[in-house]
């Protein structure tokens, strides 16, 4: 059996990680294989390389059996090589058709684009693969699915035969998913070879043929998936057997602490994200709020916590309405919030951990007097903490937050969002990005903090998260609450239906 | 004092004159530049040493000032008005140093101050312009100031008077660029005045006029007839637009360099006139048109003569405010 | 030897380490100038040494007179300006903004002070202070400007204050020459009351200029390194600075504090004008064009790492290279080569990246010889 | 009718720097590199054009072109450190512009001692002659403005916003350049290197500048000296945002802001507006960039990446 691709021994090494470590990948051609591993299993990276973003330190790479240097993505464009990124890579203010074309623009006389072909081109390729596209729409103007569409057609526009897919379902609904699986099934039909990165079982079940797995930056192997059940991929994995099952009395719900009342919120662009929400919190009882990226639910975290405008209807905490209050008022009140991004907001990366601790107290006493800072307060406290929760780091208080790894950056978030001990504690994507020890960790402590009778809202786009740890699931499409339901009473599939919008009696009706 | 400087008895070698400019360098094509060629030509001629410190901006003034006097050379000059606070500071704490200040007054007894009567080398240009536009069947004549201030007034006053002297009904068109260092608008201004008729235009504005010759010499180029008087040295020279015309009709020649030259001179005598204020004017040619104008007709210079004549002898008193200001 | 490298690698050292090398490449550069245009370069440090220390090393052991201490009262004369807009530029800088309009701050600022000096009446002690105050006013109106505009229509502070320096001039020179007594080109004398000049300073340092303005550098240097590194305030400023959705997130009204950062800074460049009004000339000028202090204390604040202390420095510096010029004309050295080396310094300062990037590969790893 | 006419033809003189050097500066930032040097870089171009003018007049009525470009040249030049500290070195591209800008003051007044003992250059006789095209100088209005009596610098500014536009927008170098400064990643992931994009917009913006600078010394000055340029680069760059980063928009900002100088030269013949002082038509300009900053405020249309350095790795 030829092999599009085959790349041995590949050692890839960032500042203080070896993100991929003698990793060797074989992929056939004609074959749709998966690559398959934990949040920073070096699964992006590995791609990276093979698309010429990164050089490798060790490691050789053959191309159709051809030895090859990826020096470069144009190297990998002229090896027919496409990649499409986690992370859409598509200028926003251009049109789909200028961002396929961009870097290979058809010429027309005085070294003029000739966007009448392109746009037939684009035409062309996107009926004969079925990727429906606006050739003439500003990609700020069109929908996820489209713009991964469009980074498809990018790929394909450059001929390349073979196609890398980077987590290319997390961003869509399950019926756009159902679209990409389709897509990639009639690529491979007219002989594409494909490699998608993904960390969700089923799809992979779904549609590829072979996977490999990696874990912690290390090959583990090889496996063909129709001879392979769910379970022994996931352990393969995760290196253990595999229980996401979080361990958790049954909640004892108190009285309601947090409500939300026909909340109306707009994003950045102005639009409305949150169309008239309502939504009670309790005591003693940890509710998530389901959905697909996008929806809503970063404007609704941000619009409770203050740091969006709330366009009209009421954020009512312990009977008070707080939603014209500011952040500020809002922390003093008995919020507490663990940001969706901890670097952007969570942590100033420029101050030393001690200084991370205290962001939201420091004019506080003990740690302020009179406006002075005190310094010995402060330490003992951030020691403290440290101690608590474990946080690893070079030098204790001192180190800068920018060194930290992302899993102690984020325990050092929860330990000063807990000790303040919140009435409502708000957590969104709590576990992003970290490897499963600190994801365990991080759960136990905020079902610890459920059990002491605290409200928490959780926001997780993983949905075994959110059926693991949440007591009651609200779910969210457009902005709107579609359904409520209780977390032992449903499943993935049907909350992945809600996900896309509908009820859930309809989900029942169907089922 | 000034005679209290036996020490520094000048002898050849040993005599230094030391020039403070403002912001403007020695080559600024005006009053720096001609008090450095004055002290350029004393120099060469009693071989003197000389140099000069260019100021970077208003507070160098003093520093740069202080260091001449404490390398105790022999004569200080700054020109300009500009220096007037600074240089009485330094005078104070130096009293045995020797400073020329041209331009305004500074009563100290280690001071010379020299001025000039603008007005009246204005009033005379003011004549040539009124009777080249008179030969020409032209009936308007224009003035560019550097900024509006009394020392530049005088140079309106001078002018206009000079026109009207000739004609009374000849437009005297005034316009301020509202700085010394900036010809692009002095350009647009005098490309304005041409536009609005005037045949002749007279600068007061350092720098910014230098755009207002520069728009002589290329109507001038292009055929059109028109004219620029310089001011403070014979501009002929920059007014030449094709390899021999000029589009300078006149200069009004302020001779600072002669007042540089002359206070070297008789401080190199030992004869520094401390605490005396020299007048240039029409009667010593401290100001003056220049030797050879080869732009202005017999018979104009003829009666610009007879002008210099009423006001040496009295019979013209010359204002020094413009009209619009009386 | 290893020590030494060990030493230059550390991250921790490069804060005054850069600067320090893009100081020494200035004046590097410089030299190198002045070889090429004939010139010989030991003069450049003799000028820069005698216009900071009064000492003129080529006459120590000559007849001619080898201390003059007024050079030393001037080249503080020259600093405390330049201190003060360094000072500015880095307030504004350690909350994440870029003052380029200390230039219109500090015309502002002596427009203010010269008012205050000439409409009000007060009686010593207090009148310079008050004075003082109202050119820091004015300069912190004319920061508030740009600091409000980015706070509530985001605005680029960047263009606002390149804008307003030019606002800044013209205002200043109508309302200059508005006041009663003026001149076209100056006010008339502040009272002496009202003036920071000294005869003492003055006599003691062989008649200089200097006044009593270097107190006030003192104080706001000790007030900067104070407020930014032991209060409550300044860790917000700082926090805002590094990062402003974090700063949001812990409940800090950033666009407030940037709105006040720029405020302050203006307040400082203001007093830098005031200084200019009440110590330096002791009247009110009506200005030609820019005089380049806010620029230069860009310059002062990029060298100094936006410290208080390394601007204190940077500004003695920066002082000590502008005193020097004259001193470099008498050698008859053209005075550009200071700017060109001021010009360098930047460039290399700019550079730090790569500068600190040589550094590191200097680190010779435990047990490698 | 004549005023306006005459008002115009100054204003097209008065604005071809501005507008040539802002034009520039868009080809630099809509790559992603901010670039507060265009005053620095004009520096350099008036220098070297006015010096190349004094030495080459003699010998050919062609010397201020050849000035100009030798101008734009050493513009471009000097613009590649400005490229390579604020690309390479990752600097702050605003800290890179200051150092460009400083280093012009000092540079060309020291060359200019160098070369000429004095701190300008020698005062240059030839100059560009103004050019009357008969036949279109008919044209009602347009012809009186455009076509009599104009320097053809003023067509060059006016060509060059126009291929400006078409570079920027019809051409596959237009769009990389542009996605430069929205999205580096995207473009790098295409193949085409950032790096190189940014360098070539910096140089663009160098020589034009240079250009600006030239062209600037040598209509409306007789020589160059420090104050030649005198912030003409910074209302080129205020040019720029108030022209939104579009050639169009440029063009219209560049001449709006010749216009309020010379209408300034023109008010005292309007009776109220002669009451107010020069001052206030000095300052309008920069008033009115201001106003229009926060009136645009709403919509964010400098390009998205400016300012950032790139990093491959960073997202
Ligand atoms: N540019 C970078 N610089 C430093 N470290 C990096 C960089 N990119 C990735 N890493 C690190 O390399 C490791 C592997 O990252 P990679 O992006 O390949 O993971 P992944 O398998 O794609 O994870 P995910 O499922 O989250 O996409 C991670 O630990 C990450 O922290
Ligand atoms: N330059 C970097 N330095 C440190 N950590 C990094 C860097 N780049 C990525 N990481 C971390 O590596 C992890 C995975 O890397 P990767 O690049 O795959 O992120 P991602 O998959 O794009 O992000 P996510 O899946 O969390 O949305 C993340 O936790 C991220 O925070
Ligand atoms: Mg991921
Ligand atoms: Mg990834």
């Amino acid at each position: 059996m030829a092999y599009a691709i085959e790349m041995l021994g590949i050692t890839k090494e960032f500042p203080g990680i070896k993100a991929n470590d003698q990793v060797d990948l074989k992929v056939r051609e004609g074959e749709i294989h998966a690559l398959l591993g934990e949040n920073g299993a070096g699964k992006s990276t590995l791609m990276s390389v093979l698309f010429g973003l990164y050089q490798p330190e060790e490691g050789e790479i053959k191309v159709r059996g051809e030895k090859v240097e990826i020096t470069d993505p144009k190297v990998a464009d002229k090896l027919g090589i496409g990649m499409v990124h986690q992370h859409f890579k598509l200028v926003e203010d251009f049109t789909v058709t200028e961002n396929i074309i961009l870097g290979d623009e058809p010429r027309k006389s005085f070294r003029r684009i000739d966007m009448k072909s392109a746009r037939d081109k684009v035409k062309e390729i996107s009926d004969l693969y079925g990727l429906r596209v606006e050739a003439d729409a500003k990609i700020i103007d069109i929908s996820v699915g489209m713009q991964q569409r469009a980074e498809i057609l990018k790929t394909l526009y450059r001929k390349a035969d073979i196609l890398i897919l980077d987590e290319p379902t997390a961003v869509l609904t399950p019926q756009e998913i159902r679209e990409l699986m389709k897509i990639m099934k009639d690529l491979v039909k007219e002989g594409k070879t494909i490699v998608l990165i993904t960390h969700k079982l089923r799809e992979i079940k779904e549609v590829a043929d072979r996977c490999t797995v990696l874990r912690k930056g290390k090959y583990i192997g090889t496996v063909d998936v129709a001879e392979t059940s769910e379970e022994e991929m996931a352990e393969m994995m995760v290196g253990r057997e595999v229980s996401f099952e979080v361990k958790k009395e049954p909640a004892k719900p108190k009285e309601v602490v947090l409500q939300l009342k026909d909340l109306w919120v707009k994003d950045s662009r102005k639009l409305d994200a949150v169309k008239g929400l309502s939504l009670e919190v309790r005591a003693g009882e940890i509710t998530s709020i389901a959905g697909i990226d996008g929806n809503g639910q970063s404007e609704l975290m941000e619009a409770i916590t203050g740091l969006r405008e709330v366009e009209k209807g009421s954020i009512i905490l312990n009977g008070e309405s707080i939603e014209k209050l500011s952040t500020r008022q809002k922390t003093l009140k008995g919020i507490g919030h663990i940001p969706e991004d901890r670097q952007k907001r969570g942590l100033v990366l420029d101050f030393n951990l001690e200084e991370n601790m205290i962001l939201q107290t420091y004019f506080q006493a003990p740690f302020s007097k009179n406006g002075i800072l005190q310094f010995d307060e402060i330490r003992k406290f951030s020691d403290d903490r440290i101690k608590e929760f474990d946080v690893r780091s070079g030098q204790g208080s001192v180190s800068s937050a920018r060194g930290m790894s992302g899993g102690n950056q984020q325990k050092a978030i929860v330990a000063r969002e807990l000790y303040r001990s919140p009435d409502l504690l708000i957590a969104a994507q709590p576990t992003r990005g970290l490897d499963v020890g600190a994801i365990e960790y991080i759960h136990e402590r905020l079902i610890e903090e459920r059990d002491k009778g605290r409200a928490i809202l959780l926001m997780s786009l993983e949905l075994d998260e959110v059926l693991n740890l949440s007591d009651r699931i609200a779910v969210i499409y457009e902005g709107e609450i579609v359904d409520i339901v209780q977390a032992d009473k449903t499943d993935e599939n049907q909350l992945g239906l809600m996900m896309a919008g509908s009820k859930k009696k309809e989900v029942e009706e169907v089922e | 004092n000034g005679d209290d400087n036996g020490n520094d008895v000048a002898n050849g070698e040993d005599f230094f004159v030391g020039l403070v400019t403002d912001t403007g360098g020695i080559d600024d094509q005006s009053f720096n530049q001609g008090t450095w060629e004055g002290i350029q030509e004393f120099a060469d001629e009693y071989g003197a040493e000389t140099n000069y410190l260019q100021s970077e901006a208003d507070a160098d003034y003093v520093p740069n000032l202080s260091s001449f006097a404490d390398d105790e050379v022999d004569l200080i000059v700054a020109p300009g008005f500009l220096f007037e606070d600074a240089i009485g500071q330094v005078a104070d704490n130096f009293p045995n140093q020797n400073f020329l200040l041209i331009d305004a007054v500074v009563e100290r007894d280690n001071i010379v101050s020299a001025i000039f009567a603008e007005e009246q080398g204005s009033f005379l240009v003011g004549v040539a312009a009124a009777l080249t536009a008179q030969e020409a069947g032209e009936d308007t004549v224009g003035y560019i100031g550097g900024v509006d201030f009394e020392l530049i007034q005088k140079f309106e006053a001078g002018f206009e008077a000079g026109v009207w002297a000739v004609d009374p009904d000849m437009n005297v068109l005034v316009e301020y660029v509202g700085d010394f260092s900036d010809p692009s608008t002095g350009r647009s201004i005098a490309s304005i005045m041409f536009d609005d008729g005037a045949y002749v235009i007279y600068h007061a504005a350092g720098g910014s006029g230098n755009g207002m010759i520069n728009e002589a010499m290329e109507r001038r180029g292009d055929g059109e007839d028109v004219w620029a008087i310089g001011v403070d040295r014979d501009q002929y020279e920059d007014g030449i637009y094709d390899g021999e015309n000029s589009a300078i009709l006149t200069s009004m020649m302020k001779r600072v360099d002669v007042a540089a030259y002359e206070v070297s001179v008789m401080t190199y005598e030992g004869n520094f006139p401390g605490g005396d204020i020299i007048e240039f004017d029409l009667e010593n040619e401290g100001v003056s048109l220049p030797e050879e104008n080869p732009n202005l007709s017999d018979d104009i210079l003829a009666e610009v003569q007879s002008y210099i004549d009423q006001i040496v002898s009295g019979e013209i008193e010359v204002p020094t405010l413009p009209s619009r200001l009386q | 030897m290893n020590k030494l490298r060990n030493f230059l690698a550390n991250e921790a050292n490069h804060s005054f380490l850069i600067p320090i090398i893009a100081i020494a490449l200035g004046f590097l550069a410089g030299s190198v100038i002045m070889i090429f245009s004939g010139l010989n370069p030991i003069d450049l440090f003799t000028s820069f040494i005698r216009a900071v220390t009064g000492i003129n090393l080529p006459n120590l052991f000559t007849a001619g007179s080898a201390f003059n201490a007024r050079y030393f009262g001037e080249f503080f004369v020259y600093s405390i300006p330049l201190i003060l807009t360094g000072l500015s530029v880095s307030f504004a800088f350690r909350t994440g903004l870029f003052n380029i309009g200390g230039e219109g701050q500090v015309m502002i600022g002596a427009l203010a002070a010269s008012y205050a000096g000439l409409m009000l009446s007060l009686p010593p002690v207090i009148f310079p202070v008050v004075v003082l105050l109202a050119g820091a006013t004015g300069g912190a109106f004319w920061g508030f400007i740009p600091g409000i505009l980015k706070a509530k229509f985001r605005v680029h502070e960047v263009v606002v204050t390149i804008m307003l320096n030019y606002t800044a001039l013209y205002v200043s020179n109508y309302y200059i020459r508005a006041l009663p007594e003026s001149s076209s080109t100056r006010t008339a004398d502040l009272p002496a009351r009202a003036t920071l000049q000294s005869d003492f300073l003055s006599s003691i340092t062989n008649n200089s200029r200097l006044h009593w303005g270097f107190l006030v550098v003192i104080v706001c240097a000790v007030l900067f390194y104070f407020i930014i590194n032991k209060t409550t305030f300044g860790y917000e400023l700082k926090s805002v600075g590094f990062n402003p959705l974090a700063s949001e997130y812990a409940g800090m009204k950033v666009q407030r504090n940037a709105a006040l950062s720029m405020t302050i800074a203006g307040a400082l460049s203001g007093l830098a004008g005031a200084i200019l009004v009440v110590g330096t000339f002791g009247y009110g000028r009506v200005l030609g064009s820019f005089e380049n202090y806010g620029f230069d204390g860009i310059a002062v604040a990029l060298v100094g790492g936006s410290t208080a202390l390394g601007s204190v420095l940077a500004g003695l510096l920066f002082g000590g290279l502008k005193a020097s010029q004259t001193i470099m004309q008498i050698s008859r050295i053209p005075r550009d080569i200071a700017i060109i080396i001021i010009a360098i310094i930047i460039v290399f300062v700019a550079m730090k990246y790569p500068i600190k990037q040589a550094l590191i590969k200097l680190k010779v790893e435990e047990g490698e010889q | 009718m004549d005023l306006i006419y005459s008002m115009l033809a100054l204003t097209l003189v008065f604005s071809t720097p501005i507008v040539i050097t802002s034009l520039g500066g868009m080809f630099s930032e809509r790559s992603g590199i901010v670039n507060i040097g265009l005053e620095g870089l004009m520096m350099f171009g008036g220098f070297t054009a006015a010096t190349f003018l004094v030495y080459l007049q003699p010998y050919t009525s062609f010397a201020p072109w050849i000035a100009i470009l030798l101008g734009a040249l050493v513009g471009g030049l000097v613009s590649l450190i400005h490229a390579y500290l604020s690309i390479h070195a990752k600097a702050d591209q605003i800290i890179s512009g200051v150092a460009i800008n400083m280093l012009a003051t000092g540079v060309t007044i020291y060359m200019a001692q160098v070369i000429f003992g004095q701190q300008r250059t020698q005062s240059f006789s030839l100059s560009f002659q103004r050019y009357t095209f008969h036949g279109l100088s008919e044209i009602p209005f347009i012809g009186e403005i455009l076509f009599t009596r104009v320097y053809l610098t003023v067509h060059l500014a006016i060509i060059l916003v126009v291929v400006s536009w078409f570079v920027l927008y019809k051409t596959p170098f237009g769009l990389r350049l542009r996605a430069a400064g929205e999205h580096p990643h995207a473009l790098d992931s295409m193949g085409v290197s950032v790096f190189k994009m940014r360098y070539i917009g910096v140089f663009i913006s160098g020589i034009f500048a240079g250009l600006g600078g030239g062209i600037l010394v040598l209509t409306q000055d007789i020589q160059y000296t420090v104050m030649s340029i005198g912030g003409t680069g910074f209302i080129a760059l205020a040019a720029l945002i108030f022209g939104r980063w579009k050639p169009i928009g440029v063009l219209g900002a560049g001449l709006f802001f010749g216009f309020s100088r010379i209408f300034a030269l023109y008010s005292s013949r309007f009776e109220i507006l002669a009451q107010l002082p020069n001052e206030f038509f000095f300052a309008l300009p920069y008033v009115l960039t201001i106003v229009a900053l926060v009136a645009f405020s709403r919509q964010s249309v400098a390009p998205k990446a400016v300012g950032k350095p790139y990093d491959k790795g960073g997202r």
